[in-house]
């Protein structure tokens, strides 16, 4: 191949680098591997994170994943295939997105759905951008609640900042945990754009979901609902809340089949009302006709994206979480909505059997009264986080502190039962919990 | 055609194995009662299929895309290189998989470790004085890189820098990040060797300028030659450099962004470090940034302590951090694969992906040249993709770029990028990547002149394709774009 | 056509990443001096392509298979059925995969545990006095079974009895047994209903007989009513019946052989448990035996002790074993798979798996009846298979029964299977198996009355059938098996 | 559906069933698990069986895998397809049989290959058989050395006894562990169908193959040779030992990419010279045309099998074992004759080094003195089994104890080192065997 470009080295394809610029020395990276040899330090590395009980939530949460989600996600021709520009060769993919689409929308109960979005916390703020952008003549302000989870604001903070969006918190109510009625008085109509309500919230808390909607729209502001998917299956749909909806309803899609994995990848969801379509950001996929009449997929809509519209965009995005939504279809398609509705049922369930249990232990209490779904918060009477070092010497991830969080809190811990957790994991919990509270008495 | 998965659904189908509660008739009362008023009144109209179904519906739909592990994929400023399997094999494992991330440090040190390591190896590879992993992809990887450069004006008092200046030929995220961190965007344009007209830039640069966002390897497949004078008038003109590391797959382990001048890099692993695509993502972005932007470096990292343990470091120890991009730490079963991969290659492998990204681009550039074909820029060398423009071909015959893509699907070829670079009219940005041997350029040569010799004895058959893309069940005819966009049918 | 990899092939070409000494120019001297006289001369010709070359390769190879997870696959006889993919994701655990078999006992109490269990299953399921699962196919059981009554006769000293009786309907597998044990063989007619013709079954039993084997639910698709008259016979003659366990889907938790009289049977674990066919295997063929069988049964099995653990039962345990019938214990990765999908089902899993293959094999008989296809046993209710005879097809329109199979081929079915049982000319023998769904059934009821209206319109067409079966890049004709045989080209 | 068949309950679909047959108690299994619960028992019980440091072998033995062969091979497309009897609808797995026929060949030297037997020791049986019924004028009887792994030999016992085909035991040279010359002696001309010979040996040793096999000819017999596949990548082919070469060639395929696994599956291969052909069990894949005189492939010579010979045919076997036959196939893919000598140069390599450094520990000896591939006899001050279980107590499979099987050996132990044991494993072994044997003294 070098002789008919009339080369005889490789060198010589970098003629136009500049000299100084080349790397003369050996960079000091680590020296290659076979991939046996690869195979066996990957086994040990995986092999130091023993998988632990776990009772962590907080935005992350253990589901059972039927195991055909990722012998199919993992098939070549879905993992090595890119976004779908050529829509005659990607009808796999396509027709995936569409259907994604499909399933998302009746469990948001919203008119529309994208394609994917990084992971639940980018997605909100999108919806921000799509909210401010929808809402011209208000002013570029946004309620958002204490109860939203602490790392979701962070990520807000970084992104809205360069656009001056100003975020205006909410505070909570101490006894219940939901968003502090009296908050919202502070605020009239027309001050704001949108407010953000998360339900179930941070603190696993049922939010009234209607009067705030309500309120929202009485205010002129749209109204963004942060939701768990899963909890859908059981609760409620955004698009049905207060009289007429959720305007814009994002998420994190993590708990419909997308492994823990420290913390990604996962994927963003976001749906919307019909009239927001063309202000919403991210792939769209669509059904059409091709030149013999059958229908066929592609994706659409393109010209609200970064590689048509450039610097008047709606988004940035380019690479989306494409992967996990395949993941996410063959979860839901796999459940299905008796499926979906027994595994909310149980997680649920399994959390009042936790917090009847846990109430049990003596200078243990649970923090709020309101409805929760599958997160609990629990008093202790000592420090959240050294508990739970000890709880993990023990093989036993016994929740989040809140304390890094919320510096009032820092004798409590958020606990979350999924229908993973049996009665025995509860009452190995308890029993731990137990004794590690009478050790240091 | 396969049916949508909902025409297979029948009510009251489910799969038993999968719900929490096997026994029908032993199922635990729903203890709920506190929940009532926030039940939903209709379950959502899921389809109710069963697993077989299902399986079937999806492995059937997988037939239906190409794919690097099926086709010849040359989609050019993509990089679809081979992912070796072995890189999704070791990251699926249950240890790496089961991990919550909120679990303490002490239990995750196998992934953290990874990470650790990755971060180095990419500043050693880059040239930067550190790097962070976080960014979800390219895109937000360029996020951060403005984020940071606008972090560090405002440091610096200096509020007037509000304009972005990114090349014409640039991809299209680098404008909307610019926008979306709130700059406005001015572009410059490029001269007729391919390189940045230096005269426009001169005339751009000024106090108003906050930084250049340049690719390099530029999307044109072409090196920027000028890049040392560049970094020193933006610099001078007190204005930071991006770079764009889409192409990096060119020049990995030859030439470093650091040594060039740049202050803030995103690298996208699905590119360059063979990461899968996933039909759409999920990719990673990490960013590098040179020392004077490291303060505003996004969290969390991971650090490791005087007792070789590792930790995330967040605010506490970057308090002027532009702050969280995720609720966790990113896409870390995505930059695992990444460290596997980087490992396989070392330095020699490395050195090895930028020659046969060279040697197979401009191979099959000349190839291409000799059959007839136009090149963009015929005076110069290919990187690791180039441009060919088919004007004559659309002046001569009437079937344009999108035509001949199209039909080259008819020929089992997934189709290079068309009509981007915007600059370059009628344009076909090819990419071979590494991976694909002779034989398979080979014979994407042969498709190519195939199809122009259609093109003159029977033009509208180019304009029809695809007439039939070669997967199961006979592939679609060309689909229409303009009726889907018109007539939204979003959902069914 | 996909090219042979063979001719991917370029000297010199290989995958360093798989190869022991990653660093060519730092390969360890060979220090082989010893086995210099018994070196190749030459390395084997194999192909030297790239990793990406040999994945592509074979991704497309293998979607030019028609399988249970992309299409409907009636083939009687081998239950076609799906595969619970949970079954393979928990057996290709590491722990499982990297043990080596003659490691210790107390390094593999996991997987001993789970075949202790199973043993434990079967036999329940089976109502069998004890099960070793040693054998590695259906066809290995039956040795396993035959040779087990070879040895219980000639430890009677009983040596006259040479002969072993199989009906005429057997799968081919139970007379090359019979066979392979040093057996003549004698065939026993059917008689019009379907049943075993009992005068004739008299008729052949004597002193000469070491066994009947039998298959109930039989390959008719019939279950044979007179079963505990035959064993009563059988038994009464000194002979021991030996039962074909292919069919077991059709009654499992229903019926057991060991209440019908069976003395010795196999059990196809890649049939009624749902492991994989993987294009012709691994399965597992588990026996089970009557109490005077038990001190036959080959080695090894396993025990448990009086502490709870498990242990290899051997010719210590078993000094009248019929020895072993493999290097180690036989497809364990197969039996861990089955135990996965017992465990998944338990009885009354196993009870709805009889119910519905039964109703869904009647189901679409009688579909097919109605839309006058002729059913061979039509006063019959069908078990989880049945007999279709398209003699009048042949007489009317020239167009049999490989024909219709071809034709289904092309309808995006895979075909039934053909020709078998012999005694049924120009038969189809239709599985549809319990993962099927309604729909799946009513459009094969639609395509086969389809092809019946070809047949008559055109029945050329079906007679060349397959014309284009619907795999990437457009599937074969009729392929000529003749010409095969003929000129066998075995290799490239 | 029930009603288009005039019935009302599942159990009339049974009404053939004599009534005192059908169970009506419910059977003692367990209760079903649904697919959490089942993930989670399987992950305990794999939990269980802990990986060792392995050097055991004695025909199974561990090689690095590539990750692509699995990933591939457990494609549904292959995984739940059934042998190709419809050639059309079934050209994936028959192009990957023909193609592993000819990698084979050319991989054992032979003119043809079978699709694949169930392992190495029926394999062996089956070449037996079809040695019988190619020398129908001889005495049914084998030569089978004492150096042929003893399992195979317990297989031979119990397949060849119905056919009464008798085996005739040749021992081993007590000093070099290869069969013993004086041995052959008692064998003359027409007394005996075929010898069989293992190369390498049980005991890792190199036979003199060349002499063997020439004088098995000239005694009128024919040879079967029993070989490592992964072996070949360096050593002669049996199709080329001594002047023409091996007549059957069959052996255990598990080296070539399928793992350990307990014990199977695995899959056993075989070849032959051309016109022994139609003597040979199991499938065959060929190449033939279609209507379009297109090439394509189908399963060729059934004439041969049950299904259509049924008592003549030249075996039972119906199910074998295809997918090994799909992993081997992409094993010798990605390996190439390259990977695939220097992957056997290694095994070579690390034995060495493993011989080296054992017999510097007071105490042990190499047995043999002739040469070796990848397993050596190492002998001890002390009972090989009781050595071995203290070193598992370490985490370290020390090789197999001969005791069992040779009772005379019961101070032995068989060792194996392939390209998976690094330096630091040998020396790792080394002390641990060191200590142990110190600790006892
Ligand atoms: C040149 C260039 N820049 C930036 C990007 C954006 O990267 P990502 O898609 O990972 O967000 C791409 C990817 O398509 C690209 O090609
Ligand atoms: C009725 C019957 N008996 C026996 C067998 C042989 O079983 P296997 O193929 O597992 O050896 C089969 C399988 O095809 C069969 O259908």
């Amino acid at each position: 191949m070098l002789s008919l470009l009339g080369l005889e080295q490789l060198e010589q394809l970098f003629a136009e680098i500049p000299v100084d610029l080349l790397c003369h020395e050996q960079l000091a990276l680590p020296n290659p591997l076979n991939e046996m040899a690869l195979s066996r330090l990957m086994r040990e590395r995986a092999g130091q994170d023993r998988p632990l009980l776990c009772f962590a939530g907080a935005g992350a949460y253990e589901h059972h994943i039927p195991a055909a989600i990722w012998e199919i996600a993992g098939r070549g021709e879905f993992y090595s295939a890119y976004t779908p520009y050529q829509a005659e060769a990607s009808q796999g993919t396509l027709q995936v997105l569409y259907e994604y689409q499909s399933m998302m929308a009746t469990l948001l109960g919203s008119d529309v759905v994208n394609a994917s979005l990084y992971d639940g916390a980018t997605a909100l703020a999108e919806a921000i951008f799509m909210a401010i952008r929808s809402k011209p003549h208000l002013p570029k302000r946004i309620l958002v609640p204490d109860t939203l989870h602490p790392h979701y604001r962070q990520v807000l903070h970084s992104m809205l900042l360069g656009q001056g969006i100003e975020i205006l918190p909410l505070p909570f109510a101490r006894n219940e945990g939901d968003i502090h009625p009296d908050a919202l008085q502070a605020h009239t109509a027309g001050s704001f754009a949108a407010l953000v309500v998360a339900q179930p919230n941070f603190f696993g808390i049922l939010e009234e979901v209607h009067q705030l909607t309500d309120w929202a729209h009485q205010q002129q502001a749209l109204l963004i609902a942060v939701v768990n998917p899963l909890s859908l299956g059981l609760l409620q749909p955004p698009g049905q809340w207060g009289t007429t909806g959720a305007d814009i309803i994002c998420g994190e899609g993590q708990p419909l089949g997308i492994p823990l994995s420290s913390g990604g990848p996962y994927f963003g969801f976001m749906g919307c009302k019909n009239h927001l379509l063309r202000q919403m950001p991210g792939r769209i996929a669509g059904r059409t006709l091709d030149k013999n009449q059958e229908p066929g997929f592609v994706l659409t809509l393109q010209a609200r994206e970064q590689h048509i519209r450039r610097a008047k965009a709606t988004s940035n995005i380019c690479t989306n979480q494409g992967l996990m939504t395949v993941a996410a279809t063959l979860y839901l398609s796999l459940m299905g909505p008796e499926g979906l509705r027994q595994t909310a049922a149980s997680c649920h369930h399994n959390t009042l059997t936790l917090a009847n249990r846990l109430q049990q232990i003596p200078g243990l209490r649970l923090l709020f009264g309101r409805p929760f779904f599958h997160e609990i918060v629990v008093e202790l009477p000592k420090n959240g986080q050294s508990l739970l070092a000890a709880l993990e010497k023990q093989g036993i991830c016994a929740g989040v502190a809140l304390g890094p969080y919320y510096p009032e809190m820092e004798n409590m811990l958020l606990l979350c039962a999924t229908e993973m957790r049996t009665a025995q994991d509860i009452e190995q919990l308890a029993q731990a919990l137990s004794s590690a509270l009478q050790q240091e008495h | 055609m396969e049916p949508l998965l909902i025409q297979l659904s029948r009510a009251q189908r489910y799969n038993r194995q999968h719900t929490p509660l096997p026994e029908a008739n032993n199922e635990q009362p729903l203890q709920h009662a506190q929940l009532a008023p926030f039940l939903r009144a209709q379950p959502p109209a899921l389809p109710e299929v069963s697993e077989l179904d299902a399986v079937r519906h999806f492995t059937r739909l997988s037939q239906k895309n190409f794919s690097v592990d099926t086709h010849f994929y040359p989609l050019g400023s993509c990089t679809m290189k081979y992912n070796p399997r072995v890189c999704n094999t070791v990251a699926m494992q249950a240890g790496f998989l089961q991990r919550h991330p909120l679990s303490a440090e002490t239990t995750g040190q196998g992934v953290m470790s990874c990470l650790f390591e990755l971060q180095e190896m990419l500043r050693e590879l880059t040239g930067m004085a550190a790097v962070s992993l976080t960014p979800m992809a390219g895109a937000q990887g360029e996020f951060a890189g403005v984020a940071m450069i606008a972090a560090y004006h405002r440091q610096r008092g200096d509020s007037q820098r509000t304009e972005i200046l990114i090349p014409d030929a640039a991809h299209g995220t680098n404008p909307a990040t610019a926008a979306l961190c709130g700059f406005s965007v001015r572009e410059i344009a490029t001269d007729a060797n391919g390189d940045l007209d230096m005269a426009a830039l001169q005339a751009a640069l000024g106090a108003h300028t906050a930084g250049l966002m340049l690719t390099n390897p530029s999307t044109l497949g072409l090196f920027e030659r000028q890049i040392q004078q560049i970094a020193q008038m933006v610099h001078q003109a007190g204005a930071l450099l991006y770079y764009d590391g889409a192409n990096l797959n060119a020049i990995a382990g030859r030439v470093r962004p650091g040594d060039m001048g740049f202050d803030a890099i995103h690298i996208n692993v699905h590119k360059t470090f063979a990461t899968p695509h996933g039909g759409g993502g999920p990719g990673a972005g990490p960013v590098g940034v040179s020392e004077r932007l490291r303060p505003f470096l996004p969290v969390p990292m991971v650090g490791q302590n005087s007792q070789g343990q590792f930790y995330w470091l967040t605010e506490q120890e970057f308090p002027l951090t532009i702050g969280r991009l995720s609720a966790f730490a990113g896409n870390i079963g995505v930059l695992l694969r990444a460290y596997a991969y980087l490992r396989l290659t070392g330095t020699e492998g490395m050195r090895r992906v930028a020659s046969f990204a060279t040697l197979n681009a401009n191979y099959l550039m000349r190839r291409l040249t000799e059959a007839g074909f136009q090149t963009a820029f015929p005076n110069r060398l290919a990187t690791h993709e180039f441009i060919i423009t088919l004007q004559n071909e659309a002046k001569q015959f009437g079937v344009n770029a999108l035509d001949f893509a199209k039909r080259l699907l008819d020929y089992g070829f997934y189709a290079p990028t068309v009509y981007f670079p915007l600059l370059v009219p009628e344009c076909l940005l090819i990419e071979p990547t590494e991976t694909e041997s002779k034989e398979s350029l080979d014979r994407f040569v042969a498709a190519m002149i195939a199809i122009r010799q259609e093109a003159m004895d029977d033009p509208q058959k180019v304009r029809q394709a695809p007439l039939a893309v070669p997967v199961p069940g006979g592939g679609h005819s060309r689909l229409d774009d303009t009726l889907a966009a018109r007539k939204p049918d979003l959902r069914w």
